[in-house]
């Protein structure tokens, strides 16, 4: 009965929050009700069994990407309201509608079946986090290292493209140097 | 009781929510926020498959995406940044220069 | 234990913690006061009630009958709702921490955590680090270029120490090899010896100062740093909104000093002849003490030394440390 | 030992990579006392491998697999044998000395630290052609010396010369390559392997045609490595070189590689007599024909560059002869005085500030003792005089032309050994004695540094006692070649060393007469035959004249007519259809990322209906 | 004394030249001193001297509305108008000096001829709110009759607190207790005052 009601009040909160998400006019409502959904979708994780995930999912997701949104936003006027021209808004509902029915029926038609096998199954005892490292550092290792070397050109990528300049501390300077530096870049 | 199909419809709505989002959002900002949301209800997906047939695969997925989600917020974010800087504007409509 | 005494028992705990730790935060700002004073050759707060001590309550009062203002140019809901993500973090963080060995009353055994999460401290690290909403959207939404800037300060100070937290709280766990917090406190049960802080001083150094600036205190104290900023993310706030940034600011603190003491100090195991109850208490406020020793003794940092220090010190040295533990654990 | 073979052989590689960091530094000295250093690690451990092998035996390592596909299977094997471990001892010393004589001879020079990371690169290369236990292995040292070759005779690349000498090699001896790769792909096609020892032990069941081809394509290789006619002309132009790279490279050890070739391979080149035959009478033919060029030249450097050509024609009619012993011996012996002779131009240069015609030097002895005599010693053994180290060898291989009854090869050597002792001491003579003229010309000779002419004695040394070692010498390599006695009466032996020495002397008496009274007159200058000896037998211009120019203008046609008409047509109408189709359909590129986006779910919308409708499931 | 003299006045300096480094430019140099900081144990010591304040408990408050610190006779607070101590009238003989000078401009004051013909001051505020407290009043006053005090309490509720005559004169009954202490400070005639006036001569 817990997971039922869990469920229901995760799936109520999280449509209704991505909806606001996807409808508001406010980058900030959007934001904030992004980071919301996010949070109940590690709900859904910890539901799920999946507890390692669901923390990685607060850590990285709720913690680190939704921040990095929220710093990046600072950049940008966000109490304005984001002005957009829409065209089609009903084309927009049919085309996703049609997907959504679509993708309903690819998904559950797998469940008809009964030819799937666990590839990885979990083993009785193993606490999740436990579980995850074995499968991610034994078969999906080479993987796991390339998402590693992923985030960190990401990183480096991120860093370049928004901080110019940033080696200089204008604090740190020297007296004089600065009229010096004028003087060269003159 | 809550089966797979359970997680799975709330999956694809949410999906549907994120593709009403990529469909319908101008600004580039807000397009990206639509994008995670795609990305999430697939996550959910999986790792529901991964619960009810009792495979991890489902979750590593769900890992990798994590992983990718980060590093595209992040080149994702730096290039927008960029370009506010020289166009003060986020709007999808305004880049239209490498039109035909 | 059935479905039902499950639920009251849970919510008898977050009803208890819920007090007593709102009752304790605001007691930590009484606290916060007097050490400080104390420290200064002050008396610090003396007239309300005895050696000040009904300060907190005229404190609250004060805080709960103000006038609620929220600026015309806020996002009034954001703005509305920040404060209430930080208190509540800040709690709901507390719920995976186990604050007290088992002990039993009434006949029942009470295990003194509110949800035993198998991945208790990341939960813990993992809330805390979504705490970060609170002054960032109370920032954004007050409409005010100071409440900007801290939410900025908050931002990247967060983010990029909650790194280090992760890094260095990483050997210790590898040494132990669970990420529930109770399997840490016992793999510390056989005394004073046992105490990770011994095999771990990089580790623990480390998670101090990343605890420092998460829980923005001094030496990090950027975001609400005065002579700059006003009051950073919380310049717009009056009455209770304001005061509820507090009570999660002092709750904070307090869960560092749980994580830390359980993770480094033996937690809530028995020290010779104190039992465990007492013994956690009394590390938790010698934590908690230095907190504000520490903010006596020592000025603040530039935001660049910040990151430099994030960055450019921690952040390798944890990575060293981890190494070498790997290496070790290893041979 | 194994180690021994690996420090001998990866310490100069070491010491190249080391020095390519700082290559595009400003001068460093560590740079050159590491490389010097480290050449020295490998000239200990190869004098350590030398003594291991002296007494039979050898070391065979493999240190990886190279290549393995289907059924080709290559490893990276190292073979320490007699013949190898005297090759890896001379080619260390030699670039030991020559690395610490470069230390001084590279002082000044802005792109110090390059120069040592190629040097040693060289003979990181040089020691795996050397060592390397199948032709594999020795074609990729074959091939590195080329490449280093090719960078340190370009090394002063700012130079159109240089930077046009070094291209000419390269291409000469990719020319020759392709023979060398053909033979090596014979080898493997018919014996089915390109180790050494599997292949020499099935050369008595091939049929002689094949050997023949094999042989006669792997020393087109030779030819060009050795700059054999007619692949002649590049050793000449190489002298564009700094002289350490010369006297390391382009003397002692890297043209010799064909000569160690046809060394490595005796057992196929003794199975036909025809090619060995053709080998010896081309050695004799190059012999004295570069000996001719070199009697005239008026450069310092290509005058011993046309002397290493006529001593390597030397040693290819030992052997060609089946004396592959002598063609050995010879080699060392001439790696030893020729390097010295090079080292010591080099310090004539230096004094000189880099001028090379020998009519503008005279009557340096008195400001450079050390180095005329360094000079005179490595002359007089390139002249074969008793008993300096050069008389040994090449008196064994005019009485092996003899003793196997090649009296037309013997007699062709005998005037090049004349030859060779008038060029050799009418250079000495022009540069050392005889009238200042370098007075006139306004410089101010200078010895070379203390720690050069150090650096350049122990090469001296070897250049005079390394004869006496002969007996030793044979009985190292017995182990591995065959070693003929040759049966001649003991009148005949002593008549032979007797005429032989009576021609040098007389070669030598001649230059120094003649030239210490201030040389030939300028009539002989107008002679047609001193022009064609001059012009390098018109060689240079033939091969401009019907070969490159042909070539260029058969590009010409092809491009002009093929190119641009065919093929470029061709293209262009693709292009054109393409680019038209294009204007046409670019509308639909409106840039806009919304639209872009709703076509995608368009698709989407397809593909999923697609899948749902021909899913398997069905 | 002369400017010379000013220049040259043989002041003993004991300024310790405390030598500040230049930042570090490089990363290595930066890392060196943030170690070198870490470890040399500063921080240490700056906790060391707030726990050993701590514990000597050496209290400075002074706990204000219940003590109250002596002030000096110099302090310049709320103005007294004194008393003639024999006739019990007011020393003020309404010259305006201290009208005119107060730059605050907030002297008022207003005089009448009374029954003998002397001039007798009706009016006298002070607006507090607006005293500088410069004592200039006190300091020009010929007849020692505007003085300063040492009550430094005057917040109030209502601007006409500030202004009130009535509060500065010194009461008669207090006058005749002999409460009226002649004043010390600021503007007073020195004690030996009577020893340093010349007598006039009456010779001429």
């Amino acid at each position: 009965m817990f997971e039922a009601i869990a469920f229901y009040t995760f799936s109520a909160v999280t449509i209704a929050m991505f909806t606001i998400t996807v409808m508001s006019k406010n980058a900030l409502y959007a934001m904030s009700a992004l980071a919301a959904g996010m949070i109940m979708i590690s709900g859904f994780f910890f539901l799920l069994d999946a507890d390692f995930l669901g923390v990685v999912q607060i850590i990285v997701y709720t913690g680190a990407v939704m921040a990095f949104y929220a710093f990046g936003m600072m950049f940008f006027n966000t109490t304005r309201l984001v002005k957009e021209n829409i065209r089609a808004p009903k084309l927009v509902f049919l085309l996703s509608g049609m997907s959504a029915l679509l993708l309903v029926v690819a998904l559950v038609a797998p469940i008809v079946s009964d030819h799937i096998e666990p590839f990885y199954p979990v083993v009785e005892g193993v606490e999740n986090p436990q579980a995850v490292g074995i499968v991610l550092f034994t078969k999906y290792l080479v993987p796991f290292e390339l998402a590693a070397v992923m985030l960190l050109v990401a990183m480096i990528a991120g860093i370049i493209l928004a901080g110019k300049k940033m080696d200089e501390s204008l604090t740190l300077k020297v007296d004089g140097e600065d009229e010096f530096q004028n003087k060269g870049s003159k | 009781m809550i089966t797979l199909s359970h997680y799975l419809i709330v999956s694809a709505i949410l999906f549907c929510i994120g593709l009403v989002g990529v469909y319908r959002r101008k600004n580039l900002l807000l397009l990206l926020f639509s994008t995670e949301i795609l990305l999430n209800a697939v996550n959910i997906g999986f790792a529901a498959v991964s619960k009810f047939y009792g495979d991890l695969t489902g979750q590593m997925f769900a890992f990798f995406i994590v992983a990718v989600a980060a590093s595209e917020v992040a080149v994702g974010l730096g290039l927008f940044i960029v370009w506010y800087k020289r166009r003060g504007t986020l709007d999808v409509d305004s880049m239209q220069s490498m039109h035909g | 234990m059935t479905m039902t005494e499950f639920v009251i028992s849970t919510i008898v705990k977050i009803l208890v913690v819920l007090g007593i730790f709102s009752a304790l935060a605001g007691f930590g700002t009484y606290l916060e006061r007097k050490v400080l004073a104390f420290m200064q050759r002050r008396l610090g707060p003396m007239h309300v009630g005895p050696y000040g001590l009904l300060q907190v309550l005229a404190d609250g009062i004060k805080l709960f009958t103000k006038e609620d203002i929220v600026p015309q140019n806020s996002i009034r809901p954001i703005f509305m709702i920040a404060p209430v993500i930080g208190a509540a973090t800040a709690f709901i963080a507390l719920a995976a921490v186990p604050l007290f060995p088992e002990f039993e009353i009434f006949g029942i055994t009470v295990h003194p955590i509110i949800s035993d999460v198998n991945v208790g401290v990341l939960f813990v690290l993992g809330v805390m680090a979504s705490g970060l909403y609170a002054p960032l959207l109370a920032g954004m939404a007050s409409a005010n270029k100071w409440g900007l800037l801290g939410a900025a300060r908050t931002v990247i100070q967060l983010l990029s120490y909650e790194v280090v937290t992760g890094l260095s709280i990483m050997a210790p766990l590898m040494m132990v090899g669970s990420l529930s917090l109770i399997d840490i406190n016992n793999y510390q049960s056989g005394g004073i010896g046992d105490w990770i802080v011994w095999s771990q001083p990089v580790a623990f150094v480390l998670f101090l100062i990343a605890g420092f600036a998460e829980t923005n205190r001094t030496p990090f104290d950027l975001l609400e740093h005065e002579a700059e900023i006003v009051s950073g993310y919380a310049t717009e706030y009056s009455g209770m909104r304001w005061g509820m940034f507090f009570i999660g600011e002092y709750t904070n603190m307090i869960t560092m000093a749980f994580l830390a003491s359980i993770i480094f100090l033996g937690g809530f195991n028995d020290l010779g002849f104190i039992p465990g109850g007492l013994a956690i208490v009394l590390k938790v406020s010698f934590l908690f003490f230095f907190f504000l020793w520490t903010r006596a003794a020592w000025p603040h940092i530039r935001p660049d030394q910040l990151m430099w220090l994030c960055w450019k010190v921690l952040l390798p040295l944890a990575v060293i440390n981890v190494v070498i533990t790997g290496l070790v654990l290893m041979i | 030992m194994e180690a021994y073979l690996y420090t001998a052989l990866f310490a100069p590689l070491v010491g190249s990579l080391f020095a390519a960091l700082f290559a595009d530094k400003p001068k460093n000295l560590v740079t050159g006392i590491a490389t010097s250093t480290l050449l020295f690690v490998s000239w200990i451990s190869s004098v350590v491998l030398l003594i291991h092998v002296s007494h039979g035996g050898s070391v065979h390592v493999e240190m990886m697999d190279w290549i393995q596909a289907g059924g080709l299977s290559i490893p990276f094997g190292f073979v320490v044998d007699q013949v190898s471990a005297t090759m890896m001892f001379v080619v260390t010393t030699v670039s030991t000395v020559v690395h610490v004589y470069s230390i001084g001879y590279m002082d000044h020079d802005r792109s110090f630290n390059r120069f040592f990371a190629w040097l040693s690169a060289f003979v990181f290369s040089m020691m795996v052609l050397v060592m390397s236990d199948n032709f594999a292995g020795l074609f990729i040292g074959w091939e590195g010396v080329g490449l280093c070759s090719w960078a340190l005779i370009g090394f002063w690349y700012e130079r159109d010369s240089a930077s046009w000498a070094a291209s000419e090699a390269f291409i000469m001896n990719r020319i020759a390559d392709l023979g060398m790769l053909i033979g090596i792909f014979l080898v493997y096609w018919n014996f089915g392997s390109l180790q050494y020892d599997v292949v020499f032990a099935q050369v008595d069941a091939m049929e002689s045609t094949i050997l023949m081809l094999v042989t006669a394509f792997l020393f087109i290789g030779a030819m060009g490595k050795s700059a054999q006619f007619p692949l002649h002309t590049w050793l000449a132009d190489a002298m564009e070189g700094p002289t350490p790279v010369s006297a390391l490279i382009h003397a002692a050890t890297m043209v010799t590689a064909g000569v160690y070739l046809v060394i490595r391979a005796n057992p196929l080149y003794s199975e036909v007599p025809e090619v060995s035959y053709f080998v010896a009478c081309l050695g004799a033919f190059v012999a004295i024909f570069a000996a001719s060029m070199a009697l005239v030249n008026r450069d310092l450097k290509r005058i011993i560059a046309y002397s290493t050509l006529s001593q390597l024609g030397y040693m290819f009619v030992a052997a060609g002869l089946g004396a592959y012993w002598i063609a050995l011996f010879h080699l060392m012996t001439h790696a030893f005085f020729k390097a010295l002779l090079f080292l010591g131009a080099g310090n004539v240069m230096h004094a000189m500030n880099d001028e090379l015609d020998i009519f503008k030097m005279g009557g340096l002895a008195k400001k450079m003792k050390w180095t005329m005599i360094m000079m005179t010693l490595a002359s007089l053994a390139l002249a074969g005089i008793y008993p300096f180290a050069g008389f040994f060898s090449k008196d064994k291989i005019l009485e092996a032309a003899f003793a196997t009854d090649h009296y037309i090869l013997w007699a062709t050597l005998w005037v090049t050994a004349g030859l060779t002792a008038f060029y050799s001491f009418r250079l000495v003579m022009l540069v050392f004695f005889g009238e200042e003229r370098y007075k006139i010309f306004g410089f101010h000779p200078h010895e070379a540094y203390k720690y050069m002419l150090w650096a350049m004695a122990p090469l001296a040394l070897l250049a005079v006692v390394a004869g006496f070692f002969e007996h030793d010498f044979v009985h190292l390599v017995s182990y591995v070649l065959p070693i003929e006695e040759y049966h001649v009466s003991t009148g005949v032996f002593w008549t032979l060393v007797a005429v032989t020495l009576g021609i040098a002397i007389t070669g030598i008496a001649v230059a120094v007469i003649v030239y210490s009274r201030g040389g030939f007159s300028k009539k002989l200058e107008e002679t047609f035959v001193y022009k064609l000896l001059f012009n390098q037998y018109y060689i240079p211009k033939l091969y401009n004249d019907f070969i490159c120019k042909p070539y260029a203008e058969l590009s010409k046609i092809f491009w002009k007519d093929l190119d641009l008409k065919v093929v470029d047509a061709t293209v262009d109408f693709i292009a054109g259809t393409i680019y038209k189709s294009g204007m046409v359909s670019r509308v639909v590129q409106s840039g806009n990322l919304s639209n872009m986006l709703r076509w995608m779910g368009v698709g989407l919308l397809i593909l999923l209906i697609a899948a749902i409708f021909y899913s398997p499931m069905r | 004394m002369s400017l010379e003299q000013f220049k040259d006045r043989n002041v003993t300096q004991n300024y310790k030249f405390i030598p500040v480094d230049k930042p570090p430019v490089a990363p290595l140099d930066k890392f060196k001193q943030a170690l070198k900081r870490t470890f040399k144990g500063e921080l240490f010591v700056g906790l060391w001297v707030v726990f050993r304040e701590m514990v000597r408990f050496n209290i400075h408050t002074v706990q204000y509305p219940k003590e109250k610190l002596p002030i000096s006779p110099r302090y310049r607070a709320v103005h007294k108008l004194y008393r003639l101590l024999e006739s019990g009238y007011e020393r003020c003989i309404g010259c305006g000096l201290c009208e005119k000078i107060c730059i605050a401009n907030c002297i008022r004051m207003d005089t009448r001829y009374d029954e003998n013909q002397r001039k007798e001051v009706t009016e006298y505020t002070i607006n507090l709110g607006r005293c500088i407290f410069c004592g200039y009043c006190a300091e020009v006053c010929p007849e020692l009759a505007i003085v300063h005090g040492g009550r430094y309490e005057n917040a109030s509720e209502q601007r006409a607190h500030f202004v009130l005559r009535d509060d500065i004169l010194t009461p008669l009954d207090f006058l005749k207790e002999g409460k009226q202490e002649e004043f010390p400070g600021f503007g007073a005639v020195s004690p030996n005052a009577d020893e340093r006036i010349k007598k006039t001569p009456l010779a001429y």
